[in-house]
């Protein structure tokens, strides 16, 4: 396979906690064009707009945990991940 | 080896009953309890709070948590139990225990376990004061207390 | 003013029995129960420990004890059950809880109470390994973990 | 009265735990010619020898409660006191 083709990816996205109450929804299927990193996924979903860009961008903090490990933007992205956004964590 | 048990329950729970699954050989048992607060907001004292988590990172984080903390200080049993769900006032949230030969390594461990605990285990919160809902925002004093514990 | 709970006693106790003198207002409860070790002596296995104390003195040390922790971490309730008599390995010899509002108050108040009552509360061991009998040694160590609360 | 005419302190000795066990009594009446200190007490009770010596003197370490405080070799005693003598604590 080339390297430099793109590689379609199947990313299955959650949305958690106060994340899935702004955004209106608690998952979605989205088709990337790869390779791509968690900060690729940002930028698609801040393309948005309103209330996607306010909550994924400016001080807004939140976090990334890709195939249910904690990421950053840097995290490479496979086939078939499970992406979820999510705020920071309140349990205890 | 120690003996670690976790789990991500809506039930309730019973200190005794949870308490058997480390056994009675140990001479420190060490525990902490949380629970939904008597709270007031503007007035309006709090009707309940909802536990929301990441089914399937959760159960693994702790673990991994229960393994690493057992492992640091020399336990013989950990125990992690953590309801999810809607909770109301004076109801029991989460229940850490930590058996060991002596007392410092049983309370450092449950104190090293929940600070980790509230700033890596995927659980929200959302309280409920009368018909107003809001999520509980993260602490910046939790980060802090993690800090105390360098890497596990 | 916090609620203080002390007993000496023969009996057994209940963890959520005596969590109910606490009443459930508090969002954190540490507990530390402390256990009778299975322990070996040259190869012999303990049989049973007997637990002395002076009876007056300890109830007003402990009683002293409780209040002064309470106020230290400003705690909303604690409790202090000793039990004396002869146990056997396994069997529960103390119970302390703190509640408070925030978990780090409760955690520490637990860890302060139970050095401050290994070096000053007026109760000593008395080990069986089959027919021998000896008194257990006070450690220095309980003494260096008391220095790290200074006055209380 | 005469502070320097020697009144008598009558005390309740009581020996705990270990000491019990070693100087074989677990209570007895005493009477002192007061004033006295712990200090005094100790020095008739050591002066019994064997084994009341080398429990309460030398290298072997005990406390003294009067009234149920703990006190100290310089802790003056008052008459019908209580008087405690034990090893160094063990419980919890």
């Amino acid at each position: 396979m080339n390297p430099t083709e793109p590689t379609p990816l199947h990313l299955e996205v959650l949305y958690l906690a106060r994340l899935r109450d702004t955004l209106g929804r608690s998952r979605e299927t989205l088709t990337l064009d790869g390779p791509a990193t968690v900060a690729d996924l940002l930028a698609l979903l801040r393309a948005r707009g309103a209330p996607w860009d306010s909550e994924l961008g400016g001080d807004r903090v939140f976090r990334v945990a890709v195939d249910q490990y904690m990421a950053d933007p840097a995290t490479v992205l496979v086939d078939g991940a499970e992406v979820a956004l999510f705020p920071p964590v309140t349990g205890g | 080896m120690a003996r670690c048990h976790v789990s991500v329950q809506h039930a309730d729970f019973d200190f005794a009953t949870e308490l058997g699954w480390l056994g009675d050989g140990s001479g420190a048992v060490a525990s902490f309890i949380g629970r939904v607060r008597d709270d007031t907001r503007d007035g309006v004292p709090l009707t309940a709070m909802t536990l929301e988590h990441y089914p399937g990172m959760t159960e693994r984080v702790l673990e991994e948590l229960a393994q690493a903390v057992a492992a640091r200080f020399a336990l013989d049993g950990v125990l992690v139990l953590h309801r999810v769900g809607r909770l109301l006032p004076g109801e029991q949230i989460v229940l850490v225990v930590a058996t060991a030969p002596h007392r410092h390594a049983a309370l450092q461990a449950v104190d090293c376990l929940m600070d980790h605990l509230k700033s890596v285990a995927p659980f929200w919160k959302c309280e409920e004061y009368g018909a107003a809902r809001h999520w509980v925002d993260a602490r910046d004093s939790d980060q802090a207390a993690l800090a105390r514990w360098g890497a596990l």
